[in-house]
């Protein structure tokens, strides 16, 4: 028996593989669009509650870390054109700047996350709802929110979570890209890792896109 | 490449980035207006969808890619849509209590 | 020495260095290893669910009255839940794209493997892990919620404890499936870009033969429509952890709902089911007629509109959940639409026949019973899209003859078919045809006798899911017939099989490249095949089916540029 | 006799002849397909024809089967929705007959109150047309009656949102089966019940017995008649068989064991733990039992009554 080097691996095609990797996108896209049809569906039969629950969130927050991402993406950009341009060190002090972004950004989430559940808006809540109003997670006196702001909150924190969990995911990706950038495994002739990894962190930008309007703003 | 396309590419990214700001901050100010619950959705959702273009076309290039990039993504919305619209062919339709 | 790569498959291989026998299987990166590898798979978890089938039959033999009981009543359900998990998510949707197209798909445009070969092995591996989990959840406890997973039984029903723990077996089977929906995503990935990147010289779209066309309208399906139903099931994961209440109707969320997300996905996946099998029929009938497919352009385009219309009717499975009487009379007059592309391809599929010269190999005596088969199945699709006799016959055991008729009688009979049409190519060894003729004879008379009955029970108001029934006379004797009919199918499966493992193992050694006299590229390699496919470049000049221009070059001794081995 | 299956209600007509219309067209499509491919592999087998022709299609015959399929089809979908259409619109006059599921039972409530469950079944005067509510207490159920060609899905809706529906009007007096068609767990093919179709003059006859005969065993026996009314006797018989729950006979006084919070306990059962078993069924679950049972609406009065009755079953 003897061993072969795939023949593919030899002529790489790299306008298929960005096909490809723009069909995953596309997975992605539907993964949440289910969330989004479950959002809309909820959102026309619970429109007071939805709005009452917005309110509650903060859209200075909101703003302030879309405008992060969206810098992030524009650092990404940037990275990727300096590295075509074989600005190695330039590419990876921007790919830098762009995890700090993506850091920042899961920072005042966590912030945003962490006040929510102090204020008992979601599990406690569920819980409470599961168990009867007699819950020993309510403190004394604390008011049941209506099914339909339950319903936003879950959504909330599950479509909110899952982009999260896709900034973590972009974020360790680009780590690793810096790690082969050093090694010069990833250079101005090999762009494709560094470019692919754009589009998905892009990506994860366009779906906050939508997130930022439907839960800050249409109060 | 030359020193004219060098600049231009990163005056490109630039440009767009200052509009994808401008439409947020638009957005912010719009959501104040009073124009009731559909017409605030529909601005806000046709701002996003504006930015989400930009970054479509100019961050993820699809504006150097071939036809066939443009014909997927063609695909995909015209599938999305299709799941929306024909799901609220039942949901607008409920007849409630 | 002779080139590695000019060798079978079966002798060289792409596998890391270190690794032979079974590992050189399990890391190898060649399409045709991984497409038998999914063979094996899958037939062992299939076997399994035919058991399942078998003693489901066996069970409904006599009514409640008589305490006939083969199944205990507390694991009927869970019966039934498994057998569909296997036989959809881990046997017909991944079941042709995965083992034939996996091999013959490159073959049959001229590659030398798909696009992204280690995308292709994780694949395979995802497909493992999510069937062993699938599996290993029925051993730790089991879901009885059906296929459909419709809550909030689901995100309401307990599972055992196992040694204290509370093991969410069902939660379990939910993660398995969204995992395998995630291995055939990739596959449908890997496809389209193989396609539309990878097809040798002069080989047009409209070039392509038309397994490869019905591959590629199946892939899109994987592509856009699996994610919906993966997210849609972790939903209810996330629901039985965490009481957000998506879907259950005490904490505010609508049931329905989850039938819309399900549907989405789950209606699109059987055509998911079908067009490959349908490729196969269309590459199996005029091989036997030695004539060009019929009106080749429109079951190309069929393929794909059957694809396309498929995405727009998912809501007729749900007549009956008390949706908008709108949306209800809108899906079912989108479901029409889906007949007729498919009325076209099964009109030309006949007409093929006609003035043919027809020889009545195995594959295409299990082409025939596919057109059969299917046509009953999609008829009876019929009633099911028409709302006043759907209302009458949702959930009964006319819908489970009719997706029996579709899934089983067509699918799988398309793909038995497709693996008695390619045994030879794929392992270098010839099956008994006599035997295989006596297995289909079995077969297809006993499949026709079991499921026809339940048509008729259906009609006769035999609901569904029923682990016994009352003393009816009429549900007694068809369903008798019905499990007699079960008898007959099994002797003619076993036969099936073993006619493959007699010709794997003891079949006689060939290296016939044609032995059917195929017009079309796969069958211009050596067999089996090399490990790059094809020695050279090739140029294709003719359309796929052009038999005509192909007789002449077998004539001259050069068949579509391919040199001879 | 009735068969289920015969025809018994207005909708018959409109579903039946949908489903022969069906029929017929399928069985021209399927004749004609398989009659093709019989003639051909026998008029074209290799043996016979041993040169095939090269012909590669027809357009105009592919028109063909594109056009009269369509128009087959849109035959089939008129008619489908005519009798849906019917389906779905309740005549004014309809008399309301409540009807709730759980698991695994049926409950109907008569418009002057009067509650019967599956054991009993519904009964209904022919030739009215009968409004049916849906209600289901825990998971999907579907009320399909065959013979009515009437199914729909009784599907547990939000606080605040309105149940489905569904009407038939009887046209034969007979009984009928009443069968749940939508999985709903392990006694899903137990749930099933009746429709008693009588005459008008008959079905008052019917109710006015029934409502006096519940009145006078309220009166007598207020526990017995609770445990019909509300269902009870659906899980528990009163002749030691065991059914989905314990019989109630002997169970007064009687030493089990049960699982509390996992932990199993012997207990006695005295009225504390029968109140707690009717009240809090989750609480306590008896040994080698699922824990099935539903918490039912009952007042601290109906309560002590069902206790009673259950005492009166130990002696
Ligand atoms: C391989 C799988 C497969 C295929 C191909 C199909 C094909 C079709 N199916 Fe089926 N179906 C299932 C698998 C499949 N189905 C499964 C698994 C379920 C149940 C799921 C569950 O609840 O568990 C189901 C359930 C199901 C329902 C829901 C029933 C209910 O629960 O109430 C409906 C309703 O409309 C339906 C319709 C159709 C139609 C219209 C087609 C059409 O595509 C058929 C088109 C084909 C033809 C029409 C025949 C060929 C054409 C001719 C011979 C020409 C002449 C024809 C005419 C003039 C009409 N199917
Ligand atoms: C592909 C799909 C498939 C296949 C092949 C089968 C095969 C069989 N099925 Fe199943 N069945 C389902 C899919 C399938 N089933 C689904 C989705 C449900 C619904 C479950 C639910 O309600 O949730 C169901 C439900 C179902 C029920 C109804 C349960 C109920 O509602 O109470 C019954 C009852 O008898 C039954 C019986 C059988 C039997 C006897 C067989 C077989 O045992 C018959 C013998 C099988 C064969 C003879 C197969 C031969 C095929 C090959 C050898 C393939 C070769 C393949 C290649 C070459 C790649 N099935
Ligand atoms: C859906 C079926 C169902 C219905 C309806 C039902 N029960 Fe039960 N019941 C059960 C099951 C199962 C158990 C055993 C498990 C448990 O203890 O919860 C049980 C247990 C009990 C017990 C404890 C028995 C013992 O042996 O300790 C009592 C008392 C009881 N039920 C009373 C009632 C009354 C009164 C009603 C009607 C108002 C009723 N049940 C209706 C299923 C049912
Ligand atoms: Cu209730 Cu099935
Ligand atoms: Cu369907």
């Amino acid at each position: 028996m003897s061993e072969l080097a795939h023949p593919i691996e030899h002529h790489h095609d790299e306008e298929g593989t960005r096909l490809g990797f723009w069909l995953f996108l596309y997975t992605e896209l539907f993964l949440f669009a289910a969330f989004f049809l479950v959002y809309a569906v909820y959102r026309s039969s619970h429109l007071e509650d939805f709005k009452l629950a917005a309110e509650s969130l903060n859209t200075g927050i909101g703003a302030v870390n879309t405008v992060i991402l969206l810098t992030s993406s524009l650092t990404m950009v940037l990275s990727l054109d300096a590295l075509k341009k074989g600005a190695i060190k330039a590419a990876k002090v921007l790919l830098m700047v762009t995890i700090a972004l993506g850091a920042a950004f899961l920072v005042i989430k966590s912030f945003e996350w962490g006040a929510k559940f102090e204020h008992h808006l979601f599990l406690q809540t569920a819980k409470g709802i599961a168990a009867g109003h007699g819950s020993p997670l309510l403190t004394p006196g604390e008011e049941m929110l209506p099914v339909g702001q339950v319903l936003f909150y879950g959504l909330y924190f599950i479509m909110t979570g899952t982009h999260a969990l896709h900034i973590i995911i972009g974020g360790i990706w680009m780590l690793v890209v810096l790690f082969w950038m050093s090694k010069g495994s990833i250079n101005q002739e090999k762009p494709g890792v560094l470019e692919r990894c754009g589009l998905y962190w892009h990506l994860v930008d366009v779906i906050w896109i939508f997130l930022f309007p439907l839960y800050y703003l249409v109060a | 490449m030359n020193t004219h396309e060098q600049t231009q590419s990163f005056r490109l990214p630039i440009l767009v980035f200052a509009g994808l700001i401008v439409l947020t901050v638009l957005t912010v100010l719009l959501s104040g207006l009073d124009v009731g619950n559909m017409g605030a959705l529909l601005i806000a959702m046709s701002l996003a969808s504006i930015k989400a273009s930009l970054v479509l076309y100019y961050f993820m290039h699809l504006n150097h890619e071939p036809l066939i990039f443009k014909l997927f993504l063609g695909v995909a919305f015209l599938t999305l849509l299709v799941i929306f619209v024909l799901t609220f062919s039942d949901y607008s339709f409920r007849v409630i209590a | 020495m002779e080139n590695a790569a000019s060798q079978s498959y079966l002798n060289s291989h792409t596998s890391p260095k270190w690794t032979t026998g079974f590992m050189s299987w399990f890391m190898s990166t060649d399409h045709k290893r991984i497409g038998i590898m999914y063979a094996f798979a899958m037939f062992s978890f299939f076997f399994a669910a035919v058991l399942l089938g078998f003693l489901m039959k066996l069970q409904k033999m006599y009514p409640a009255s008589s305490g006939w009981e083969i199944i205990p009543v507390e694991m009927y359900g869970s019966f039934f839940t498994l057998h569909a998990i296997i036989m959809i998510f881990l046997f017909i949707v991944p079941g042709a794209p995965a083992v034939l197209g996996n091999f013959f798909l490159p073959l049959q445009i001229g590659a030398k493997d798909v696009a992204f070969p280690r995308v292709n092995l994780l694949s395979f591996w995802l497909y493992l892990l999510g069937a062993i989990m699938a599996v290993t959840g029925v051993l730790l406890g089991g879901a009885d919620t059906g296929w459909t997973f419709t809550p909030p039984y689901s995100i309401n029903t307990k599972t055992i404890s196992i040694f204290g723990i509370a093991f969410d077996s069902i939660s379990w089977m939910l993660t398995a499936a969204f995992i395998l929906g995630w291995g055939t995503i990739l596959t449908g990935i890997n496809f389209i870009v193989t396609i539309h990147r990878m097809r040798t010289k002069g080989m047009g779209y409209f070039k392509m033969p038309l397994f490869t066309w019905s591959i590629y309208a199946t892939s899109w399906l994987q592509v856009l429509a699996t994610p919906v139903v993966g997210i849609t099931l972790l939903m209810i994961v996330i629901e039985r952890i965490v009481p957000v209440g998506f879907f259950d109707p005490a904490k505010g969320g609508d049931p329905v709902l989850f039938q819309h997300l399900f549907w989405i996905y789950s209606h699109p996946a059987v055509y998911i089911m079908i067009l490959p099998s349908m490729g196969l029929v269309s590459e199996i009938i005029p091989t036997n007629s030695q004539k060009p497919i019929f009106g080749y352009k429109s079951i190309a385009i069929a393929s794909c509109s059957i694809a396309g219309v498929g995405y727009l009717i998912w809501a007729h499975h749900m007549f009956t959940t008390g949706m908008s009487d709108f949306a209800a009379i809108l899906f079912s007059f989108l479901t029409f639409f889906v007949a007729i592309p498919t009325a076209i391809k099964v009109f030309n599929w006949t007409a093929t026949l006609y003035k043919g010269s027809i020889a009545l190999t195995p594959a295409m005596l299990f082409a025939l019973a596919f057109i059969f088969n299917f046509s009953i199945g999609g008829l009876t699709g019929m009633f099911l899209g028409s709302l006043s006799t759907d209302i009458h016959l949702h959930d009964t055991d006319f819908i489970v003859a009719h997706f029996h008729y579709t899934m089983f009688g067509g699918a799988a009979f398309g793909l038995i078919g497709g693996v008695f049409h390619y045994f030879s190519k794929m392992s270098g060894k010839m099956y008994s045809i006599k035997w295989a003729k006596i297995g289909w004879g079995f077969m297809f008379i006993g499949f026709n006798s079991l499921y026809f009955p339940m048509l008729l029970l259906g009609y006769y108001g035999m609901p569904r899911r029923y682990h016994t029934y009352p003393d009816i006379p009429i549900f007694n004797q068809l369903q008798m017939i019905s499990t007699v009919g079960s008898w007959i199918l099994v002797t003619g499966v076993i036969i099936v099989l073993w006619v493959w493992l007699h010709g794997l193992f003891r079949g006689k050694q060939t290296t016939e490249q044609n032995p059917w006299n195929s017009s079309t590229l796969e069958w211009q390699t050596a067999t089996p095949p090399t490990l790059f496919n094809f020695e050279e470049e090739l140029e294709i000049t003719r359309d796929p089916y052009d038999y005509e221009a192909f007789r002449g070059e077998v004539k001259a001794g050069t068949s579509i540029g391919a040199d001879h081995v | 006799m009735n068969v289920n299956y015969n025809p018994a209600s207005v909708f018959n007509q409109d579903v039946d002849f949908s489903f022969y219309l069906i029929f017929m067209i399928s069985i021209l499509c399927l004749v004609g397909i398989t009659g093709f491919m019989v003639f051909s592999i026998i008029k074209y087998n290799r043996k016979n024809n041993p040169k095939p022709s090269n012909l590669e299609g027809h357009t105009g015959l592919e028109i063909v089967w594109t056009i009269i399929p369509t128009i087959l089809v849109m035959f089939i979908f008129y008619f489908g929705v005519q009798g849906f259409l019917k389906m779905r619109n309740v005549p004014e006059d309809a008399m309301e007959i409540k009807v709730e599921a759980g698991m695994w039972w049926w409950k109907f409530t008569y418009p002057n109150g009067l509650e019967q469950s599956t054991a009993q079944g519904m009964t209904v005067p022919a030739d009215t047309p009968i409004y049916l509510p849906l209600h289901s207490v825990d998971v999907v159920h579907s009320f399909y009656v065959p013979a009515f060609r009437v199914k729909m899905d009784v599907v547990p809706k939000p606080a605040g949102v309105k149940d489905n529906y569904t009407w038939f009007e009887a046209s034969q007096i007979g009984s009928f089966d009443l069968f749940c068609a939508e999985y709903c767990g392990v006694n899903h093919a137990q749930m099933i019940s009746k429709v008693h179709v009588l005459t008008k003059p008959d079905y008052q006859a019917w109710l006015d017995q029934q409502t006096a005969d519940h009145e006078k065993l309220l009166a007598k026996n207020p526990g017995k008649a609770l445990t019909i009314s509300k269902g009870c006797i659906a899980c528990h018989s009163t002749d030691g068989t065991k059914l989905i729950g314990p019989s109630f006979k002997g169970l007064f006084g009687k030493t089990e064991t049960v699982v509390t919070d996992g932990v199993d306990r012997e207990i006695t059962v005295d009225e504390a733990y029968l109140k707690r078993s009717i009240m809090e069924p989750a609480k306590d679950i008896v040994k080698g039992y699922q824990p099935l049972m539903p918490p039912l609406p009952l007042t601290a009065e109906e309560v002590a009554a069902i206790i009673e009755h259950i005492k009166e079953l130990s002696e």
